[in-house]
């Protein structure tokens, strides 16, 4: 393959999806689904950043989707303040909380970093349940109900709009991450992930590149939670902070996917939201349980068939396909 | 991305005939409140069966309803998607759902922007306060559930002849028991009672000691714990092992349902609870569920099924599945026929907020394995055991 | 007579109770190949891994060109120019041998230039051919001498070698010889720990001795074979008498 | 200088084994035989594929084909935890101690197969004596020992096995010379009193000097053998291995 | 005065909750230890062994106390299956994967334990559920021990010492804690390491839904009941540092006291946020969690 075709297939690729929502139902369910699974292809990648990169194996990355959801719903709902400004406010928010986490937590390894970000993203999760007067509480927020359309202030009479910002986003997102992973950054992530004190002898300063990849991982999640807010408009501390709706999932899609590569958040995502969606609607009103059994049993079945995930499932299909070719 | 996002919902094939109405059902069928999704379910299913087997729906040529029945899991996410798929694919002419309010108000930013109508038994007063049109909320909101829980008692109090000078509030901090106690602090302190302990505890909690022992050195007279059911039980036997023995007035959720009372035996005799809606108000009515399900009929369904009964006589109103048409008829007519009686004061009829004004809320105690209600007295089937 | 590039002075490094540097002095000069011996546990990749950081001393002073480095992290000491190899062989696994060599060459250089200088050093080590295999599939002397590439990639001027020449046959041990020599002509300075004695003698034109944590001996290597201390604890009789036969073949 | 004390009766025979680890054959049909009793060294450079054939030997290689057969049991279908009840023990290349394990407690694993059996204290003090650096060590944690240290585990922990066939993948590798020499002594006690050694040393001299006889072996498959003596003298071996 | 009793309440309530923890922990801390898998399924366990002795009280009358030794029992053999079918093939597969499949096996478990025993809450009556032992009484007020959590307590340090025994004091125990730390070694050394393995997997759920049961007087089992537990679970086995048996008691009678002490001082709804703040701050001084040994 000539140097040219994985641009070449990601411009297509981007072509196709911003033409797509042409032809759906800008209210619809279909364009919907699409920009959930933007969303969290997106925040797989953020998660990519620290989590495959670096195998820092965040499981508390709700707590930056809920400050960037958080504070710009609360500023608008204040101040009247753009949710644009209000979403730059919740990255520097998040960055802040990025590097006061990382002092207690920078010397973690494996699933020592796992569980006490995790116990990080329950705290916020109190921690908005408990201030009420500021969060509204367990009650949940809203975002303000406005019908007239506009840009500055992100409210569209349709979905269509919040379509083109998720689509926008999840190509920087992955430019960045595309960045990060061929640059220097990356070798000193990766050395990171195999053999931290190796990559210190060497001279990597293993502090500071955990802490940049930590920031810019927070910075977008926070980012992507004020997209997700002026998505959804209504939204409580156990959904934006939850472990499973948010932390887990967003491992959970780039792991699925192909942790550490660009394209292993955007395959986990195109195939785990719609899959959920496919559970949901099947089986979910037969039985009491049955959607989410199944959900299960799916996740459980492809991770037995290939637990490097769809990237390298993809490539061994391919691998087979090319042999058999080759052979007749 | 997209080819398998569009293959999915084809796939799921939900055919129906053509002139059939489809209803939107959306409620937890699995997480923690499975239980009582189920319950719901169960209590509007019971009403279109009963729809469809008189004929369907008289002013639209016989057409029977189909519950289009979803799981809201517990995620308002994945409710909101529910609903929008609902609208999309399945053509729904309303939406029923879906218990917990947090579901229900993300259902709401969906239902709204599609001029839906969406009806439902969740508390949360912010349902119905943010000025949306498409909103019908058919028990009262949590706060004025609250302040009937500190009202009913204080007056139950007086008739066996206690003032009340000290009481306690508990509540788990989601939405439920968070409005539901903010109505009752509210009360008390409008009353000019002290609230000697005030405490919020997580939804899960494994662990209810601190709250008790907190309860006995506070030396109130009465407690309000606002739980579901795995807390009540939690607080309840604590109580019991610790020898504390004042009144214990539940908050509906936990303490109203037949797991409460298989949990705790005996135990459970005469706890009150307030409950926005009870089954004794109309037996021929809730008994029909008994026979099909049985177990008493829980407020859930009782309220979920009197939703399905506004619905449907709105539809016969309305002689159309148009969704406008429907809102004007839910708005402004007053629903006194068929299941919407099971609801207090035997009917139903939504003001401008979409809120029922004739909902009120009922307080009920435990009578070996029943539930009698004891006040207000015109709803009252039983009299109440006070033991101070 | 320049001035020393690295001084210790009575550097000790505990473990709870048990002292694996025992207040250890010497200096070392710009160019030198100095062999660091003593018996198994005696603190040699101890003294190492103070050295370069990866333990912060119990007590004691480390200069390197006459500034305290003592208790810096490792990256820094790295930076200043002086890292070292793991006996255990840390190699990133899953990294390609390029990879991880390039790794290296980032310290003092951007990606580019670091391509461009691993792809040298591996040249330059013989290892050019397996710069596309992953490190994990290495054996074990290859992997030790990736571990080298890797450490000249940061351009250092104090290598410390834990144990390279482990496992390799004599013929390719030569090649590490004639590889250290030419580097050090190039102005790196090394400090090499091995065991095998025919090796060391070779190479090496000071040794330092360490035994029980503490230096017992710093001298020439026919001095120390000479030694009675570092032939009880360490050489064994029967080197002293195989030495007295060939002496002249083994300092040749 | 051992003579070589075999009793003629076949130990282990290798027949056209061929293995690999996924990709290209690492063995390609290597072919060996050795007597009960014998003292057997295996010489090459690095790659050649010694430590496979060990693996090999002792069913940890995935992919596999010929023959091994040890006292009449065919290795290659036995699975790899029942090879040491046959009495072989495998002291890998590498060391592979039990790291949270302490000294002691890694040599009692090593007792594992032998049960409840009584003798594991004297085994124990054996080892101590010849590594006395242990005794002293006994209750640390493996992992936090020297190299050279965990050599000695790695090497007293096979020893526990209380085998017909020691076999020892360069065990000296990164011992002090005084050790290496008084290990050396150790192993040929162990032949003297009837274990059978098969031994891969990168030290070959040391390696030719403790064995009866030797196979030399080079990119996958057995180059020549003979007895290590002559081998000694002859001018490839001389050139190749004992150089320096 | 009062200030007195109220101390030495919460200290006995917080170290009785912490035994709950420590039961229900001890089997984590085994299936992490040996295995290096971080279980995310592993308070389904808890669940099921809630169940079983559900099942037991309410069909056989036998008390959960009893009937806590065949959740023991017929979860270890449920566990070695699973072991088997699911968590062998991922085994060496990035630490990633792990997390992957026992998140899968929790939706799958609580979800099929809700298809299979339904939504409704479980709970059982015992005479003791509502009795407490009185160890003091007076003018200051009342010292009491609830004997439910007594009880818990009790088997949790029951199963706390077998575990511990067995895994340290006998040939078994070492070659699991061998396998552990080199397959490939423990093989050389004649241990069985797939045995072992499937063994380690079903003591660990084993114990956890010995817990299960031995809590049942006091908690509702339900499908969804793992889910109350599981953050608290990992934070216990975490404080006390991964994989050690003796930590997992040690982090779950933390975990208790910290829960009774912050109720006792801060508002009760933030009790897990101090949890989670000390917690942090416990990883950040002791990287590997409050019993570790060090390595190197
Ligand atoms: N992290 C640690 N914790 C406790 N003891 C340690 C640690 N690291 C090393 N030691 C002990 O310090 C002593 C010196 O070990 P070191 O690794 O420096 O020896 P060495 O000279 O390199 O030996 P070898 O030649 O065998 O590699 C040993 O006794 C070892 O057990
Ligand atoms: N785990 C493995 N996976 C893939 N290839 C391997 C593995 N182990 C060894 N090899 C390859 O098999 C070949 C033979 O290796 P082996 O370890 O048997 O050689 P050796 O003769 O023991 O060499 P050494 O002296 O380096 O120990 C080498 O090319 C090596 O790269
Ligand atoms: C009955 C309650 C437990 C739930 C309530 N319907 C709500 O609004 O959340
Ligand atoms: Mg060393
Ligand atoms: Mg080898």
């Amino acid at each position: 393959m000539t140097r040219f075709f994985y641009p070449s297939l990601a411009v297509v690729a981007v072509t196709v999806m911003s033409l797509l929502p042409l032809t759906l139902d800008p209210q619809g369910y279909e364009i919907r689904i699409l920009c959930i699974a933007m969303l969290f292809a997106a925040l797989g990648q953020a998660w990519n950043i620290v989590g495959g990169l670096a195998n820092q194996i965040s499981l508390g990355h709700a707590a930056y989707f809920g400050i960037g959801a958080y504070t710009s719903t609360i500023l608008l709902r204040l101040f009247s303040l753009s949710p644009w400004l209000g979403g730059i406010l919740g990255m520097v928010l998040a960055v802040l909380f990025a590097l006061l986490l990382s002092v207690p937590t920078v010397r973690l390894k494996g699933h020592y970093f796992a569980l006490a970000t995790l116990g990080a993203g329950e705290a916020m999760r109190v921690i908005a349940n408990s201030w009420a007067s500021v969060t509204g509480g367990p009650v949940g927020i809203s975002v303000p109900y406005s019908r007239e359309s506009s840009l500055w202030m992100m409210q569209f009479p349709t979905v269509l709009p919040n379509y083109y910002l998720f689509l926008i986003a999840l190509v920087i997102i992955c430019l960045v991450f595309w960045k990060i992973q061929t640059g220097a950054l990356g070798f000193r992530l990766r050395a990171i992930k195999e053999n931290e004190q190796a990559a210190e002898v060497i001279g990597v300063d293993t502090y500071r590149a955990k802490l940049i990849a930590s920031t810019v991982s927070a910075a977008i999640t926070a980012f992507m939670g004020t997209l997700y807010a002026q998505f959804q408009f209504f939204f409580d501390p156990d959904t934006v902070f939850g472990v499973a709706t948010i932390s887990v999932k967003m491992a959970l899609i780039a792991i699925l996917g192909g942790v550490g590569t660009l394209l292993g958040p955007l395959l986990g995502a195109a195939f785990i939201i719609p899959m959920e969606e496919f559970a949901n609607s099947y089986f979910g009103a037969s039985v009491a349980g049955l959607s989410q059994f199944a959900y299960g049993v799916i996740l459980v079945v492809i991770i037995l068939i290939n637990p490097r995930g769809l990237v390298a499932l993809i490539g061994q299909i391919k691998n087979r396909i090319f042999s058999k070719g080759g052979s007749q | 991305t997209g080819a398998a996002a569009l293959a999915m919902p084809a796939l799921t094939g939900r055919g129906f005939a053509q002139e059939a109405v489809n209803v939107g059902v959306i409620v937890p069928l699995s997480g923690a409140n499975a239980q009582f999704g189920i319950n719901s379910r169960n209590g509007i299913q019971l009403v279109a069966d009963e729809i469809n087997a008189n004929g369907g729906i008289k002013s639209m040529g016989g057409a029977q309803i189909n519950l289009v029945i979803a799981d809201a899991t517990s995620n308002p996410t994945q409710a909101a998607t529910v609903a929008q798929r609902m609208m999309s694919q399945d053509n729904v002419v309303a939406v029923l759902g879906a218990f917990a309010s947090s579901l229900t108000l993300a259902i709401s930013e969906v239902t709204e922007r599609r001029g839906v109508p969406l009806l439902t038994m969740s508390f949360s007063d912010q349902i119905t306060d943010r000025g949306f049109q498409n909103v019908f909320q058919i028990v009262s909101p949590g706060s004025q559930i609250g302040a009937a829980t500190f009202d009913f008692t204080r007056a139950l109090a007086q008739e066996a002849g206690q003032t009340l000078e000290k009481i306690a509030i508990m509540y788990e901090d989601t939405a439920y028991g968070t409005s539901q106690s903010a109505g009752l602090r509210k009360a008390a302190q409008d009353a000019g009672i002290e609230v000697v302990m005030d405490e919020a505890y997580p939804l899960g909690i494994t662990d209810v000691s601190p709250l008790i022992n907190q309860l006995r050195r506070s030396d109130a007279q009465v407690v309000f714990p606002v739980s579901y059911l795995n807390d009540s039980l939690l607080i309840v036997r604590s109580m019991r092992q610790q020898g504390i023995n004042i009144p214990t007035i539940g908050g509906a959720a936990g303490y109203i349902i037949p797991d409460f009372r298989e949990g705790l035996g005996d135990l459970a005799d005469n706890v009150l609870s307030i409950s926005p809606a009870a089954y004794d108000q109309a037996p021929d009515y809730t008994e029909r569920f008994r026979e099909k399900f049985g177990y008493f009929m829980v407020h859930e369904a009782q309220e979920h099924a009197a939703c399905m009964g506004c619905l449907h006589s709105a539809l016969e109103a309305a002689g159309s599945a148009d969704h406008a048409a429907i809102r004007e008829q839910l708005q402004n007519s007053v629903f006194d026929q068929g299941w919407a009686t099971v609801m207090s004061g035997g009917k139903v009829e939504f003001d401008e907020m979409g809120r029922n004004i004739h909902a009120s809320p009922l307080m009920v105690q435990w009578r070996g394995g029943e539930l009698v209600t004891v006040y207000p007295k015109e709803y009252a089937t039983g009299e109440v055991v006070w033991n101070s | 007579m320049t001035a020393p590039i690295l001084q210790v002075q009575n550097l000790t490094r505990r473990f709870g109770g048990l002292v694996a540097v025992n207040d250890v002095s010497f200096e070392l000069d710009p160019g030198e190949i100095v062999g660091l011996i003593g018996p198994n546990g005696a603190g040699k990749t101890t003294l190492f891994n103070v050295l370069t950081g990866i333990y912060p001393p119990s007590a004691g002073q480390i200069l390197l060109r006459g500034a305290p480095s003592g208790g810096l992290k490792p990256h820094k000491i790295a930076a200043r120019g002086m890292t070292k190899t793991f006996q255990n062989v840390a190699l990133f696994m899953e990294s390609s041998v390029l990879d991880n060599v390039v790794t290296g060459g980032l310290l003092k250089n951007t990606l580019p230039e670091a391509r461009k200088k691993a792809r040298a050093i591996l040249e330059r080590v013989g290892l050019a051919s397996i710069a596309d295999k992953k490190a994990g599939d290495l054996s074990f002397p290859e992997r030790a001498r990736v571990e080298v590439a890797r450490a000249l990639c940061t351009e250092p001027d104090i290598l410390l070698l834990d144990e390279v020449m482990a496992a390799l046959t004599p013929a390719e041990m030569e090649d590490v010889i004639t590889l250290v020599r030419s580097l050090r002509d190039e102005g790196i300075t090394f400090v090499v720990v091995e065991h095998h004695m025919k090796a060391v003698m070779k190479l090496c034109e000071r040794l330092l001795v360490l035994n029980f944590g503490e230096l017992i001996a710093d001298g020439t290597p026919t001095d120390i074979a000479q030694n009675d201390r570092v032939i009880e604890a360490y050489l064994g009789s029967s080197f002293a008498k195989k030495r007295q036969h060939q002496a002249p073949e083994v300092l040749a | 200088m051992t003579t070589p004390s075999a009793t003629g009766a076949p130990l282990l025979t290798i027949e056209n084994l061929c293995a690999s680890y996924g990709g290209a054959w690492v063995l390609k049909d290597v072919s060996l035989t050795m007597q009960v009793g014998e003292f057997l060294a295996i010489i090459g450079a690095n790659t050649a594929g010694k430590s496979t054939l060990l693996k090999a030997i002792s069913g940890l290689m995935p992919q596999t084909s010929g023959n091994i057969s040890f006292l009449g049991h065919d290795l290659l279908n036995t699975p790899a935890h029942r090879v040491p009840t046959l009495g072989i023990a495998h002291v890998p290349e590498g060391r592979h101690v039990f790291t949270e394990m302490t000294v002691e407690e890694n040599l009692r694993t090593g007792a594992f197969t032998r049960g409840k059996s009584s003798g594991v204290g004297d085994s124990i003090a054996r080892i101590f004596d010849l590594f006395p650096r242990l005794k002293e060590r006994r209750t640390q944690l493996a992992g936090t020992l020297s190299g050279g240290e965990q050599q000695m585990v790695a090497v007293g922990r096979g020893m526990m096995l209380d085998p017909k066939l020691l076999i020892l993948d360069e065990p000296s590798l990164g011992l002090a010379p005084i050790v290496v020499e008084e290990m050396h002594d150790r192993f040929h006690e162990i032949h003297n009193s009837g274990v059978s050694v098969l031994l891969v040393e990168q030290n070959v001299s040391l390696a030719l000097e403790s064995a009866g006889r030797a196979y030399v072996m080079s990119s996958g498959s057995i180059e020549f053998e003979g007895i290590a003596t002559e081998l000694a003298q002859d001018d490839r071996i001389r050139r190749a291995y004992l150089g320096i | 005065m009062q200030s007195i009793t109220t101390f030495f309440q919460t200290l006995i309530d917080g170290v009785l909750i912490g035994g709950v923890y420590a039961v229900i922990s001890i089997g984590l801390s085994l299936v992490f230890g040996v295995m290096h898998i971080v279980n995310f399924a592993h308070a389904e366990f808890l669940m099921l062994g809630m169940f079983i002795a559900w099942f037991a009280w309410a069909y056989a009358g036998i008390d959960p106390m009893l009937g806590a030794f065949i959740a023991l029992i017929i979860t270890f053999f449920i566990g070695m299956g699973m072991q088997r079918v699911l968590i062998k093939p991922i085994i060496g597969a990035p630490q990633v994967a792990q997390i992957f499949l026992t998140v899968g096996l929790l939706f799958a478990m609580e979800n099929g334990a809700l298809l299979l025993f339904g939504a409704d809450f479980r709970s059982v009556s015992t005479s003791y559920q509502t009795q407490a032992l009185t160890l003091f009484s007076g003018e200051s007020g009342r010292i009491l021990v609830p004997l439910d959590k007594l009880y818990a307590f009790l088997m949790a340090l029951l199963s706390g010492a077998s575990l511990w025994f067995f895994l340290n004091r006998t040939s078994w125990g070492r070659a699991m804690r061998a396998t552990s730390q080199d397959p490939m070694a423990a093989k050389l050394m004649g241990i069985n390491t797939d045995k072992m393995y499937m063994i380690a997997f079903g003591l660990g759920v084993g114990t956890t839904a010995f817990g299960g049961a031995v809590i049942l007087p006091y908690i509702t089992a339900s499908p969804t009941v793992g889910s109350q537990f599981v953050v608290l679970m990992f934070t216990a086995v975490v404080l006390g540092g991964l994989g050690s048996v003796a930590g997992a008691v040690v982090g779950g009678i933390m975990v208790g006291l910290i829960q009774s002490f912050s109720a006792l001082i801060l508002p009760i709804q933030l009790q897990n946020l101090t949890l989670f703040v000390i917690f942090i701050l416990v990883l950040a001084l002791k990287p590997e969690g409050l019993t570790a040994r060090r390595r190197s």
